[in-house]
């Protein structure tokens, strides 16, 4: 009965969202409200106004900073969260239960892990350093090291991966995202323009292209490095649930 | 354009970064957090009250993260409206931050009670950057920072009460969020843009009528689940009632309000009130919802035993008397929904923070056990009077004079019958405030639980429940204060 | 308004005044009861001298005038005295005054309470006689309703919290009724909530139906404290529950505010002329004769004293409202004038009911057989008092019935005078066995041929304290000094006789 | 016929309401996340479909590429964030889960649901919450 409710329900909003489908502007039309409004300036204007080549960067980081300081600190909420949620783990309790991964594994992946993981921290070192001029940027760079602590994890187990990227590693670095923007934003304030401002009035015009490039690069560092401590540290929270659960079961 | 043009972006950004290096006081010294996260939360009030004055009634402080002018930037936009509600968030947030330390200090355990101030500054910054915002994506992210941290802090004691609870409202917060970013998509692809006050013109000209009806229906989902109107209210007396008492009044006192504001941002500054074509069939439908809270909430909240559900109830209540000021279209209705929105926020964060104080010194949470409670916790007992009179609407409290303005609102759009529930509202709200006062103040101690002498609460907690009263008694009586000006600044928006 | 309007600040003094009990209350040490009750019925002196200073000012026909608050235009807080005002004002500080000093003796426990209510209320009431405009009233007029539960549910019996509990819910759905009448008011009426000398309003702003629901929300919402027929249902029960100081100024007062603001309304808002064009005293007048009949058959039935006065009550507050819906001069005069009346005379009942359950602990009209002999001036006191609710001469019941038996001759509708003649009766009827019991039966007298069968000795030297006695005798002597010296300046007539003439010339 | 020309967006609404149904008819909670998910999955996949134009290039200068070809980088960036946030959303309700699970023993909703102890009751219970 409940179920035949949602049903009901669900079959009314998808003819409602399916009339809306087709009564919207004709996709992949050059002359859609979308394609005309803003972004012309964005398209044409990016590489002079942002010294990034890449627009989709020079819209995160720049035209639309704000909406990135604002996700930096969802991520770090989340992180906040789950630590409220779950607590943080601690040293002493995971070599007391967990000092080797649950997952069964052979030596051909443990070998092949051992030797892909600084590869792809290496990638995502390129990924975060070269948001400006090519696909990606900090974010993209975090989750893959993300992605790469969750591939360790799960073959070498908690005690070995967060020996790796100890605790008192990640502490310090989890703000960090949410901090520079913080920094950036309010030089800009000092700078003369206002909060989040690159091209700083206050510095002469020649010298502005350079400061804008260098503030980008620390943003993205500063993104890269607090998106990978946070998913790390969420990750290393929820494992050492699980492993705590299969220990007292 | 001095130097106050920065202040709203500093408001909402100081608690936001000193939430972050909250931890490394943790790490250091964990007794000083309480009384360092006073700080970020003072420098925004202060900020707040430099700029009262600044704003006049009928225009606004625009300001351009990044220097980019919009539509192509962000675009931070405090008007009279939103200011006013800056200082009400900052206010509220403030006192009920001073509350805690106590109170959290026996519902919180140890390891956590740097996380729970963490959590509660990103909520207070989040709640302020999305009042301020004047662009509509950035709205949905300052909304999800709040959702999180609220998600959060509703399970932050870790009971399994707590947590069902909080994965309840999680299950109905988290589709509502993803309507709401349908809703932005849709608006997007009809207009071009994402800044309010560019969307109210490209919207004039905009010849997709059924995707912008369709966005504000999704739009009004999103946010009414957030705001916990009447039929979505589901999540609301379970998170309300379990959540430590702080966060209940900040639940209660900011957060359904605070969403019930975006969605009169939306309503007016990028629907634009007067476009029937678009707005008119939804805000119909809304304001018979509304009534329908009214009605309900009232009659629920008469029949519960348990004193925070019982205020959470009244909560739904009032969010329908909110909505039925946004719906009725006229600048008093308006008036009166913003400045219920004050009062409202006042004395349900008096009322819960009252319920903490009792929780906190007895344990007590049933209605039954509160006979003759005033003996041992009169101060307690006189704020909980104060702010359940504003509740119930009764002079000369900041509640009777919204009540006065939703109801003269309502009259005249002509609307008689939602007039009435208000009315009606106002004496449900009596019948289950004043059972509550009348068991506190005239009923008999038959069980001896109450000694007089005994001990009210301390006196960190019962200053902000002070506060909070003699504030409701304050905006009553010194409404002038306000209201003209929120008078202009609806007619402004109309 | 009249033109002489002065900013002032007494009328804010007289309603803050009050508060200096309360102050009193909890600033004095807890053993010094005497001094602390005294000290507070010495604020209660304070505020009537307050309030008598303004006297002369008012007989000039000056207005007094202070804003406190303003919410928006037309919304404001405002105190201004005129001459209805003030006549209220003057006789609820006065009885104030007598109920105090009679409250030391009578109440004995949890005096602390029940003087800081006493108070209040009385800063309320004032409030409510000084508002300038509706809202103000409003405002006053619901603190009031607060302020003077705890007085009704004092003694904390379950009768009292029953009748304290109905009280409540008669109150706050009035309160919300009137809420609805003051917001229909402000729109239909431009935002036009003050008083005018002869009304605010016209057909020029709205509908009749729109002014008829205006004026039938007003009635209902001051009706319940004014206990018009159908509404009356709380003060059967809240006065008999209520201590008699508390009782006292219920019937004298309270009720009256509800009264007061009817008249307000059809005075000060509607005015004459318009109430004429709607006919809506038509309906007052009709509701003002069944309750004047009805509730004088109930008090017939009743045994016990205070809910005999309390349905007595019922009946002559509606004599106010009769007198109003005349719309003649006479009748109007002696309306108003009634208001004064009617609380000198029940004021003292119930001043004397309160003296008889202290002495004697009875309750009952069946058990109070002799009782004249015990507490002679007592009775004696009481005896005047339902003499003048009969409408016997000289006194001011005999006024009140001569004014409203003019006034409906003059209103060509003798039918009234009928109304009045059965209800005096019917006062005689439930008025006379009490006296008849207290002073011609004694216990024993019964008793067969041959048996002890002498009348008691009246025993002066008997009575109650002297806190109690004075202000019993006071008002038993204005019954009858108001009644022969009526044109004398500062009694009623001198402050109606003004009104009525600026609206009936 | 301007849905089958649509049919992206048509597909995500679909998407869109399936994800909505599995949140509201499924009992198991971590098929509930699963939904979510689903519906979020929807919303940027929509997202990212407003941007596309016939013929577009990715919106990178490099290269002096053409700027009139190029597709709309604002929903691309936009949905960044909106990735971002849904990762969030998920961490913090598995982590929630897993709470549950502990306290509980069981991932069926109605189970969790059914007693409501503590003495609140939130609407008829927990069930027809979605």
């Amino acid at each position: 009965m409940k179920n035949l409710l949602a049903l009901l329900f669900i079959i009314a909003l998808a003819a409602l969202l399916l009339y809306v489908a087709a009564n919207m502007p004709p996709m992949g039309d050059p002359d859609n409200p979308t394609a005309t409004h803003v972004i012309p300036r964005y398209l044409e204007g990016a590489e002079k106004e942002t010294h990034t080549e890449n627009v989709i960067t020079g819209i995160i980081l720049n035209y639309r900073g704000y909406d990135t300081m604002g996700e930096v600190t969802v991520i770090f909420s989340a992180l906040a969260a789950v630590l409220a949620v779950l607590g943080r783990e601690r040293r002493g309790r995971i070599h007391a239960y967990v000092d080797r991964s649950t997952v069964p594994s052979s030596v051909i992946v443990r070998t092949m892990v051992r030797f892909l993981v600084p590869l792809i921290v290496l990638f995502s070192v390129y990924t975060i350093l070269h948001g400006e001029i090519s696909p990606g940027g900090g974010f993209q760079g975090g989750a893959i090291i993300g992605g790469s602590m969750i591939v360790f994890t799960t073959i070498f187990g908690l005690y070995e991966s967060s020996r790796r990227i100890p605790q008192k590693v990640r502490f310090p670095l989890e703000g960090s995202a949410v901090v520079t923007f913080f920094l950036v934003g309010v030089l800009g304030m000092v700078g003369g323009g206002n909060f989040l401002t690159y091209a700083w009035p206050r510095v002469a015009a020649g010298l502005q292209p350079a400061l804008v490039t260098w503030l980008t690069v620390l943003v993205e560092i500063g993104i890269g490095l607090g998106g990978a401590m946070v998913l790390t540290s969420i990750l290393f929270c929820m494992i050492r649930e699980e492993e705590e659960i299969a220990v007292v079961a | 354009m001095g130097a106050y043009r920065h202040f709203p972006i500093l408001m909402i950004t100081v608690p936001l970064v000193c939430a972050v290096l909250l931890p490394f006081l943790g790490y250091l010294r964990e007794r000083w957090v309480p009384r360092a996260a006073l700080v970020p939360l003072s420098v925004s009030t202060l900020l707040g009250l430099l700029l009262v004055g600044k704003i006049p009634a009928q225009g606004y402080l625009s300001y351009h993260l990044g220097g980019w002018e919009p539509p192509f930037g962000i675009e931070i936009r405090v008007d009279y409206i939103g200011l006013f509600l800056l200082l009400v968030v900052c206010g509220i947030s403030l006192l009920a931050m001073v509350f805690s330390p106590r109170y959290i200090g026996k519902e919180v355990s140890g390891g956590r009670l740097t996380a729970y101030y963490v959590l509660f500054l990103l909520m207070s910054g989040a709640m302020l950057g999305f009042v301020a915002t004047g662009d509509v994506f950035n709205l949905f992210v300052f909304m999800e920072i709040l959702a999180l941290t609220s998600y959060a802090l509703v399970a932050i004691t870790g009971n399994r009460n707590a947590v069902r609870a909080a994965f309840k409202y999680l299950l109905m917060g988290a589709p509502s969020s993803i309507m709401v970013l349908l809703a932005i998509g849709l608006l997007y692809s009809a207009t071009g843009s994402l800044n309010m006050a560019d969307l109210s013109a490209r919207i004039a000209e905009s010849g997709y009528t059924e995707v912008l009806v369709v966005s504000f229906i999704l739009f009004v989902i999103g946010f009414g689940v957030k705001a916990a109107l009447f039929p979505l209210h589901m999540w609301l007396p379970d998170a309300h009632s379990i959540a430590p008492s702080p966060i209940s009044a900040m639940l209660s006192g900011l957060l359904v309000e605070v969403s019930a504001f975006a969605l009169l941002r939306l309503t007016f500054s990028v629907f634009t009130a007067g476009n029937d074509a678009i707005i008119g069939g939804t805000s119909e439908a809304v304001s018979v919802f509304a009534a329908a809270a009214v009605l309900y909430g009232g009659i629920m909240a008469i029949m519960q035993k348990d004193l925070k559900v019982m205020i959470a109830y009244s909560t739904i209540s009032h969010i329908g008397y909110i909505f039925l000021g946004i719906t009725s279209f006229t600048k008093e209705g308006l008036a009166g929904a913003m400045y219920h929105m004050l009062d409202h926020g006042l004395a349900k964060a008096c009322l819960f923070l009252c319920a903490g104080c009792i929780i906190y010194v007895k344990g007590y949470r049933r209605i039954e056990d509160l006979k003759g409670a005033w003996r041992q916790m009169p101060w307690t007992c006189f704020a909980f009077s104060v702010a359940a009179i504003s509740v119930i609407g009764i002079p000369p409290t900041a509640g009777f004079i919204s009540k006065f303005y939703l109801i003269y609102g309502n009259f005249t759009a002509e609307r008689w019958p939602y007039a009435l529930v208000l009315l009606v509202g106002a004496i449900l709200a009596a019948v289950y405030c004043l059972r509550v006062i009348y068991y506190m103040f005239f009923q008999p101690d038959k069980r001896g639980a109450w000694e007089e002498g005994g001990g009210d609460a301390p006196a960190s907690m019962l200053a902000p429940v002070c506060l909070l009263a003699a504030g409701t008694l304050f905006f009553g009586v010194f409404s002038g204060l306000i209201i003209d000006s929120l008078l202009k600044a609806a007619a402004f928006l109309l | 308004m009249p033109d002489k309007s002065a900013f002032s600040v007494i009328p804010l003094v007289a309603v803050l005044l009050p508060w200096f009990s309360l102050v009193v209350i909890t600033a004095s040490p807890k053993k010094a009861r005497g001094l602390r009750l005294w000290l507070c019925a010495l604020g209660a002196l304070a505020t009537f001298g307050v309030v008598l200073s303004l006297l002369p000012g008012i007989l000039d026909g000056n207005t007094y005038t202070i804003k406190l608050a303003s919410v928006v235009e037309g919304l404001e807080m405002r105190l201004t005295v005129d001459t209805l005002g003030y006549y209220f004002s003057l006789i609820l500080a006065f009885l104030w005054l007598l109920a105090t000093v009679y409250s030391i003796s009578y109440i004995d426990h949890k005096e602390n309470r029940f003087f800081v209510f006493m108070a209040l209320c009385e800063s309320f009431l004032i409030g409510c006689a000084f508002s300038a405009n509706m809202f103000t009233y409003f405002i006053f007029y619901e603190l009031m309703t607060f302020g003077s539960y705890p007085l009704i549910i004092h003694e904390e019996t379950a009768m009292a919290r029953r009748a304290g509990y109905k009280y409540l819910v008669y109150a706050i759905s009035a309160g919300t009724v009137l809420f609805f009448a003051i917001v229909a008011h402000y729109f239909w009426g431009d935002g036009q909530l003050g008083f005018g000398s002869y009304g605010v309003l016209s057909l020029e702003f709205a509908g009749r139906a729109a002014l008829m629901t205006v004026f039938f929300t007003y009635l209902a919402g001051f009706g319940v404290k004014a206990a018009i027929m159908p509404l009356h249902g709380w003060v059967p029960d809240a006065h008999p529950a209520a201590p008699s100081p508390a009782s006292a100024l219920l019937s004298g007062v309270i009720l009256k505010a509800g009264a007061f603001g009817i008249i307000r309304v059809c005075f000060n808002v509607f005015g004459v002329e318009l109430m004429r064009d709607l006919k809506v005293h038509v309906v007052m007048a009709v509701l003002a004769c069944i309750t004047i009949v009805v509730a004088s058959v109930f008090a017939l039935t009743q045994d016990n004293l205070k809910r005999r006065l309390a349905y007595s009550s019922i009946g002559q507050v509606s004599y106010i409202i009769l007198g109003l819906s005349m719309l003649s001069h006479d009748g109007a005069l002696g309306g108003v004038m009634h208001l004064t009346h009617h609380a000198l005379m029940k004021g003292c009942l119930f001043l004397c009911a309160g003296v008889i359950l202290v002495k004697t602990g009875k309750k009952n009209i069946s058990d109070m057989k002799g009782i004249g002999y015990k507490l002679p001036i007592t009775m004696i006191c009481f005896s005047v008092c339902a003499l003048a609710m009969m409408g016997t001469p000289p006194s001011v019941g005999f006024i009140t019935k001569w004014l409203l038996g003019s006034g409906s001759l003059e209103a060509g509708l003798p039918v009234y005078v009928i109304v009045l003649l059965v209800s005096a009766l019917l006062n005689a009827a439930y008025f006379l066995p009490i006296i008849y019991t207290a002073f011609f039966r004694w216990e024993g007298d019964e008793a067969e041929e041959g048996e002890e069968h002498h009348r008691p000795k009246l025993a002066f030297g008997k009575e109650a304290d002297h806190e109690m006695v004075v202000p019993i005798v006071i008002l038993a002597a204005l019954v009858v000094i108001v009644g022969i010296w009526v044109t004398v300046p500062g009694f009623p007539y001198s402050f109606v006789s003004k009104v009525v003439g600026i609206i009936f010339p | 016929m301007r849905l089958l020309h649509n049919y992206h967006y048509a597909a995500a609404m679909l998407l869109f309401c399936i994800g909505l149904y599995t949140v509201i008819a499924r009992r198991n909670i971590i098929k509930k996340l699963i939904g979510l998910n689903i519906m979020e999955t929807s919303v940027f996949f929509f997202y990212i479909s407003l941007g596309y134009l016939d013929g577009g290039i990715a919106p990178i200068r490099t290269g002096g590429a053409d700027p009139a070809r190029m597709v709309n980088p604002i929903p691309q960036a936009l949905i960044l964030t909106g990735i971002v946030v849904a990762v969030s959303v998920t961490a913090l309700a598995l982590s929630l889960v897993i709470l549950l699970y502990r306290q509980y023993g069981t991932l069926d909703v109605d189970r969790l649901y059914r007693d409501e102890d503590g003495g609140t009751h939130g609407g008829p219970s927990g069930e027809d919450a979605p």
